[in-house]
């Protein structure tokens, strides 16, 4: 009863602080842009203060309850999801599902956002969902042949168990897994929605495209989860391909707070990695970057895959 | 519940994350891409530009409003959420100024929509723009920057106004 | 019992000859006919289920003189369906007196050729149904129905002719007329003289049997004809001499005669179904597709020395199709199934054809890929699956036509009874067993 | 007893046939639906859902001179009667107020059920054969009732097609065996026996729409009733998976062509024909504009993963595609209801036609939602745990090319869900006349959703629903409690997954509690500042060519698709049959000369 009780505290802990880890990063990100772009830039924690200037605003305008399915379902999923990825090598629900399982919850917050944004009855949001669900197309054939390599080579299909198995080495010592982190981390881009991946969001185009209804506490709820896509989607990346940032294997207090910096300073280095891509590249258009990621990226993942299959099979 | 009764947190946030929509229709666009930029760099401020109404906190009138444009003007005030601030930019929307016997040029933007500061010149330098963002942050730190009360408070007058502007109404309208 | 198959034979053509005397009540009074004789055919059924087969000779001459009838189980059932599609038929007929005198010659030939156990008598019965037919074919007086009778009646006296030719071979070399003489004594004939004589007696017969390259008259004649009349033609004459075809497979019980017709089947099968494909005319597509299941009917009989679905298969391909086909034709004197019956009459029928439970045809097809698989002939199941699908796609199309128009045919109602009658077979498949009886030869 | 539930159904669809009032038809065809499911449920106390038992037999032999009809109820045909029986009873509940006038759907319908019946009780070939021809014709003529052209022609052919295979296999496999039932049949792996499996499955996925014989499918199902749809979609395509089923494991029919090809080549294939109809079906679907052709596709895309599951053939994969077979005889039939229950209402087929029907038939857009998560498989219903198998044989098994495509097929169905969603339900509010759909449609819409929500928090009932079906044919069940799956690669726990997502909904639900909202019509939107009314006239509904970008990417590859191949041949046989009608000239000396020539050439062929 106890533990379980210490679990659950864990868990509630560990999710708070990658919620307040994603905001912070928001700020990050837009200095980081702000700085190559020669600029002073906000400062640090001002994603923090644009979420609660949304949330204390005044009037709060809704369009029915399918809009306010948007605010429950794109908080719930993205919290859902990070319960069940290991983060510095704490399985918080990481034993209970498996990498399809966190893919299929990623898709919980997206569809609640698209069913906000399709009952504000704004055409630009429409179109804006359209452009983001082609590139969820897009980005998804590459990705989930690079996570289809990873679980064929460690033959588990658990994140809790591939960032255990990597504790000799990270996978991305591996040679086939290099290209495959490489496609993995373009997939990241658009995953993330960064340059050159933005369209869906195109604010001078579509008006911010789905959000263009969103505004107040419905804007914040949605500035949360973008928070939130950011460390789900970095500690996807680093669990997948630099093992959850493990270091240390003793079940010491220090052993906890050190794999929970590497963790930290791994997905800043990777998330830094695609705002300075996004930063220094302009937008593709949705069809270019639909045949960027299913010509080019998808043919490199396969090559990793059949070349992770030959070293499994012999 | 009144505006003084806020507290402090949403007044710190609101001032530091100030996000604008800028309705260009006049000159004073150009003016704005430096605020922006690398030079200016408003967003040091935590504001930056909105892409909707929803969205935005303050409305920028850049340069003169014809009755068209302010048909469009005031859609879009009403659709913002208070708080919501409304900047105008260059002289136009104080007086007229170079339009000021223009028969089509609205001159005294105040009449129909609750301006909380003015930017003067023709055009205003990106200094006065910077200048004029700050001393919003001031007023609403002090909790006077309560055009949306106004407007909420005045509505049917805003409104006659409006509509006298737009032809629906007869009746004398004093400045035009 | 004083049941004598002759009688049915006798009957109608005696009272055929009574019509032009009675020309108020010919009608009734040929439909009484008509019913008298299924009844006695019923009986005649009957009676050969208990009793086996059944050889009669007539005037006392014992064979191979006199006259000499020779009933199985199959040959009574074929009788029986002959008679009583017929006396279905006859409800719908509008025509006169003369109408009537032809019609029972028609039904009196065709049941002797299914009865009689002489080849002579069997030609005789040949050229009285043909006769009748090319006069009833000719009946409605317009261009097309001349035009059909003409070619039907051209090519018919080729094939009697021929017939007669190849009869004339046989009597030289064995002197016997009798079936069962001949099928005895065959071997002891030339080999030259006996080939020579099939194949006059087969392109005789398969001209009135509707095979490949002898069956010319057919679109014609059938487009020409009153919808009823072409619905007679399906059931009466084309059906009783694919059975004397059958018989004459007997006689001639070599491999290469049953080779022969397997071939013939199939050429005849897929140059009926191709050409009922496209065919815009429901009449035409009609006759295509029956020169198409008279394919099948030979392909089931040419396996009747393998195995013993082939003569179930023939029979129930037989039913199935005399039953809907006819049905098909009484309805397409109008194109649309306006009222209730027509649209039964319509579904049954082309389900019957494509072969579908509770309907006559399943059973057919069934029976049919059974026999082809124990043989494994594998050629001629893909044949099968080719024309089933083709048949398939062609009946859809007719359906849907008949949907769009309104008007309903007249003839609806018999329509609806005949196909009840394929029903009626389909669900009771104890026939199968009645059938079963080879034929004995 | 078991003749009187064949009677009892029989007859009311003989009376249901001159019932000219549709609500008392539909009254008496939803008794009679329940027959069936009452026998479901008395035979769950020996299968595995132990309700109650009024002790019906299990096995009948009626004999119908001369020809022995054999029925037995094995676990299988349990299994798949749980799911297609209980479909029926909400649909008929549906068309109580979908048919005003009895149109002839319930007679066939029942008729229908009476043949589904007939199939699943039958334990020999001519049985099994005799009842599946028996539904081909009466789906047939419920087809036919939809007066469309394409429509009819396909079905029909395409139904004699299967029922031709099926019955060339069992002809073979007579020849061999000399025996028609199941019991005695004994396969040996010689090509005869090889071919007549692989004619017998070809035949079946006729009915189960997979990818090279598909082609009727978007026809029917776009053109016929929609409570027949629904049960074409959900019910009948499983019949066909039933019959795969039996071929392949049943009658071990998978180690068959596995003996005879010593390599698993020929389940591979399987596999892969059904992973590729999940991904063409889904990209063809979400360019669709015809709502109805739509769902046909994206069926036709789902049914293919329990191909693939099949192909596999592993225990984890085939109960995969068991439960996956399960859900979509569900979600589907609720999707093509609430089609149906929308068009009941506004009348029109067309997405980019419709639009904010969700804000007048609130009820309906809520049954749907929660099928369409079952078809996106996320994880809020039991769509998921059904794929999840899927995935997890499939990359235990190493397919490398098999796994991607289902997954990125699974990613595409995301995208032709919102296109029903938003065009559909949600975006402009263009319909201010109607209103919610009968309550008989939404209760059937809502009945049917149920069992999606149980399965999510239990799907370890649905494991051992079918575990006696897959011990029978000789394969292992997964390891399994009641919320918990395990494979040997991972484990996922519905009951986390639940209250986790509880325990996450507090700060969501929070905001939106504690934040107040005021609700404003959707005509106050941002159109650059021009108000609504400007736009009145301009449809601010941007559901016409959605997907157009990626369209034009994939449409030149897609074109050439199996059904315009089915067309060419079509066309191709048309131009033979023209050249075979010259040879009837028309001309009586010609056929003269036929004759005569007939005559020489078998003289000829005869003598010499």
């Amino acid at each position: 009863m106890v533990d379980f009780l210490i679990k659950i505290a864990v868990i509630a802990l560990y999710t708070t602080i990658a919620m307040l880890v994603g905001i912070l990063f928001m700020g990050i990100g837009r200095k980081i842009v702000a700085r190559v772009h020669n600029r002073v830039g906000p400062p640090v924690y001002q994603g923090f203060i644009d979420i609660a200037k949304l949330l204390t605003k005044k009037t709060n305008i809704s369009h029915g309850w399918i809009y306010d399915l948007a605010l429950l379902f794109s908080l719930t999923g993205i919290i859902l999801t990070i319960l069940f990825l290991p983060i510095g090598g704490v399985k918080l629900l990481g034993t209970e599902g498996d990498a399809f399982l966190v893919l299929y919850l990623l898709a919980i917050p997206a569809l609640g956002f698209a069913l906000g944004a399709g009952a504000s009855g704004n055409p630009n949001a429409a179109i804006g969902v359209m452009r983001a669900l082609v590139m969820m197309l897009s980005y998804e054939l590459p990705f989930v042949i690079t996570m289809i390599a990873l679980m064929i080579y460690y033959d588990t299909s658990s994140i809790a168990q591939i960032v255990e198995l990597q504790r000799a080495r990270w996978a991305i010592m591996i040679p086939p897994f290099m290209l495959a982190a490489a496609v993995a981390d373009m997939a990241l881009q658009g995953m993330l929605m960064e340059a050159p991946f933005d369209i869906p969001t195109a604010p001078h185009e579509i008006a911010s495209g789905p959000m263009a209804e969103f505004g107040g506490k419905h804007l914040g709820s949605l500035m949360l989860y973008k928070a939130g896509t950011i460390v789900a989607y970095t500690t996807l990346f680093v669990d997948l391909f630099l093992g959850g940032g493990v270091v240390m294997h003793d079940g010491s207090i220090l052993s906890y707070i050190v794999n929970f910096a590497v963790w930290f300073l791994l997905i800043l280095l990777i998330f830094t990695l695609s705002l300075l891509i996004n930063a220094s590249f302009p937008r593709f258009r949705i069809e270019q970057a639909f045949k960027f990621y299913w010509k080019y990226e998808a043919l490199l993942a396969f090559i990793s895959l059949i070349w992770v299959y030959l070293m499994v099979i012999s | 519940m009144r505006y003084e009764e806020w507290n402090k947190i949403s007044r710190i946030a609101s001032r530091k994350s100030l996000w604008m929509l800028h309705f260009c229709t006049g000159c004073g666009a150009v003016e704005l891409p430096p605020v922006m930029t690398s030079r200016y760099d408003m967003e040091r401020f935590g504001m930056g530009p909105m892409a909707t109404p929803r969205q935005a906190d303050v409305l920028l009138i850049t340069g003169y409003l014809t009755v068209k444009t302010l048909k469009r003007v005031v859609n879009v005030y009403e659709q913002m959420q208070s708080p919501k601030y409304v900047i105008s930019f260059g002289s136009c929307p104080i007086n007229g100024g170079m339009y000021w016997d223009s028969y089509n040029t609205v001159k005294r933007l105040d009449r129909y929509l609750p301006v909380d500061v003015y930017v003067g010149g023709c055009m205003p330098r990106p200094e006065g723009v910077m200048n004029a963002f700050l001393e919003l942050m001031k007023l609403i730190d002090e909790g006077k920057a309560r055009g949306w009360e106004k407007y909420q408070k005045y509505y049917e007058q805003y409104k006659r106004n409006q509509k006298m502007a737009f032809g629906f109404e007869r009746g004398k309208n004093e400045g035009d | 019992m004083v049941m004598h198959p002759v009688l049915m034979i006798a009957i109608p053509l005696l009272s055929a000859f009574i019509m032009p005397l009675i020309k108020k009540a010919h009608r009734y009074f040929a439909f009484s006919i008509l019913l008298l004789n299924t009844a006695l055919s019923i009986l005649l059924f009957a009676k050969v289920y208990n009793e086996g087969a059944l050889y009669e000779t007539i005037a006392g001459f014992s064979p191979p003189v006199g006259i000499y009838l020779a009933v199985d189980n199959l040959s009574a059932l074929l009788a029986f369906l002959i008679n009583i599609f017929a006396t279905i038929n006859f409800l719908t007929s509008r025509q006169d007196f003369r109408f009537s005198m032809l019609y029972l010659l028609g039904v009196a030939g065709a049941t002797g050729i299914v009865l009689t156990g002489d080849i002579f008598n069997m030609f005789v019965f040949f050229e009285i149904t043909a006769v009748a037919s090319y006069a009833l074919v000719a009946s409605k007086k317009d261009r097309k129905a001349t035009e059909g009778a003409i070619k039907y009646m051209i090519l018919g006296s080729v094939g009697s002719v021929f017939m007669l030719v190849g009869i004339a071979i046989i009597y030289s070399q064995l002197k016997s007329l009798n079936l069962y003489d001949i099928a005895a004594r065959i071997s002891s004939m030339d080999p030259k003289m006996m080939w020579l004589s099939f194949s006059f007696l087969l392109t005789g017969i398969g001209v009135e049997a509707e095979l490949f390259p002898l069956n010319g008259w057919v679109p014609d004649a059938y487009e020409g004809a009153e919808s009823n009349i072409s619905s007679f033609l399906s059931f009466g004459p084309s059906k009783a001499s694919i059975y004397a075809i059958a018989r004459l497979l007997i006689i001639f019980s070599m491999s290469r005669t049953y080779e022969l017709a397997l071939y013939l089947g199939i050429v005849t099968l897929l140059v009926g179904e191709l050409a009922a494909f496209t065919q815009k005319n429901t009449k035409r597509m009609l006759a295509y597709s029956s020169i198409g299941q008279m394919g099948l009917i030979l392909i089931a009989f040419s396996l009747m020395d393998k195995t013993s679905y082939a003569i179930p298969a023939a029979f129930f391909i037989i039913v199935s199709h005399a039953s809907a086909k006819s049905a098909l034709f009484l309805l397409s004197d109008k194109d649309g199934f306006g009222d209730m019956s027509s649209k039964y009459a319509g579904l049954a029928g082309v389900l019957s054809l494509i072969g579908m439970p509770p309907l006559a045809g399943f059973w057919g097809k069934w029976y049919l890929l059974m026999g082809v698989a124990d043989e494994k002939i594998w050629a001629v199941a893909a044949i099968i699956i080719f024309s089933a699908v083709i048949e398939a796609i062609y009946f859809a199309r007719y359906l849907y036509k008949n949907m769009e128009g309104k008007e309903s045919s007249r003839n609806s109602i018999p329509a609806a009874v005949m196909v009840s009658i394929s029903i009626v077979m389909g669900i009771l498949p104890i026939l199968y067993n009645m059938a079963g009886g080879v034929l004995n030869a | 007893m078991l003749e009187l539930i064949f009677t009892a159904l029989l007859v009311a669809s003989f009376v249901t046939l001159f019932v000219k009032n549709g609500r008392v038809a539909a009254v008496i065809s939803l008794i009679a639906s329940l027959l069936p499911v009452a026998a479901i449920i008395d035979w769950g106390n020996e299968f595995g859902l132990k309700i109650f038992s009024f002790g019906l037999e299990k096995s009948m032999d009626f004999s119908i001179a001369g020809i022995t009809m054999h029925f037995s109820v094995t676990a299988l045909a349990w299994f798949f009667g749980v799911m297609i029986f209980f479909l029926i009873p909400p649909i008929m509940l549906f068309s109580y107020s979908f048919f005003e006038k009895n149109r002839g759907f319930f007679p066939f319908m029942l008729f229908l059920i009476t043949a589904v019946f007939g199939i699943l009780l039958a334990s020999d070939f001519l049985t099994l054969f005799f009842f599946w021809e028996l539904m081909a014709a009466s789906s047939f003529i419920l087809v036919y009732m939809g007066r469309d052209r394409k429509a009819i022609i396909s079905y029909l052919s395409f139904s004699v097609l299967s029922a031709v295979l099926i019955l060339t296999g069992i002809a073979l496999i007579y020849s061999q065996n000399g025996t028609l039932l199941f019991s005695n049949v004994a396969f040996s792996a010689d090509e005869v026996t090889v071919s007549a499996i692989i004619l017998m499955i070809a035949g079946f996925a006729v009915k189960s729409a997979l990818m090279p014989l598909h082609a009727w499918a978007p026809f029917v199902y776009s053109k016929a009733d929609e409570p027949f749809v629904a049960f074409l979609s959900g019910g009948l395509s499983k019949m066909g998976y039933y019959g795969m089923f039996l071929m392949l494991f049943a009658l071990p029919g998978a180690k068959i062509l596995q003996q005879y090809f010593d390599s698993t080549v020929a389940t591979y294939i399987l596999a892969l024909i059904g992973a590729i109809s999940a991904f063409i079906g889904t990209l063809l679907a979400f360019m669709e504009d015809d709502l109805r052709k739509l769902l046909a596709y994206s069926s036709i895309a789902q049914l293919g993963y329990i191909a693939v599951g099949f192909g596999i053939g592993s225990s984890l994969a085939i109960t995969g595609a068991l439960f996956q077979a399960f859900n979509h005889a569900f979600f589907k039939s609720v999707l093509f209801l609430a089609a149906g229950a929308v068009a009941y209402r506004t009348g029109k087929w067309k997405i980019s036609e419709l639009g904010g029907v969700a804000y007048k038939m609130p009820f309906t857009f809520m049954a749907a939602l929660f099928s369409i998560f079952a078809l996106a498989a996320i994880p809020i219903t039991s769509g998921f745990a059904a794929k999840w198998l899927l995935y997890e044989a499939a990359v235990s098994n190493k397919y490398i090319f098999i796994t991607p495509i289902m997954l990125i097929a699974s990613v595409g169905a995301f995208l032709y869900s919102f296109r029903i969603l938003y065009g559909v339900f949600l975006g402009e509010n263009r319909h201010d006349d109607i209103k919610e759909a009968p309550l008989p449609m939404v209760a059937g819409m809502f009945l049917l959703v149920m069992p999606l929500i149980i399965f999510l928090i239990f799907p370890g009932y649905m494991l051992d629903m079918m575990h006696s079906a897959l011990v029978n044919a000789g394969i292992g069940t997964v390891s399994h409690t009641n919320y918990v799956i395990s494979t040997g690669m991972a484990s996922y726990n519905t009951i986390a997954v639940v209250v986790g997502m509880m325990i996450a909904m507090i700060p969501a639900f929070l905001i939106y509690v504690l934040r107040k909202h005021r609700n404003i019509d959707f005509k106050d939107n941002f159109l650059a500042g021009e108000p609504y009314e400007i736009y009145g006239h301009i449809s601010m509904h941007a559901a016409n060519n959605f997907y157009k970008p990626i369209e034009d990417v994939l449409m030149p590859y897609l074109r050439k698709g199996a059904t315009s191949f089915y067309m060419a041949l079509y066309n191709a046989m048309g131009r033979v049959s023209k050249t075979v009608r010259r040879i009837y000239t028309g001309l009586s000396q010609d056929y003269a000369i036929y004759v005569a020539v007939f005559l020489l050439i078998i003289m000829g062929w005869l003598i010499w």
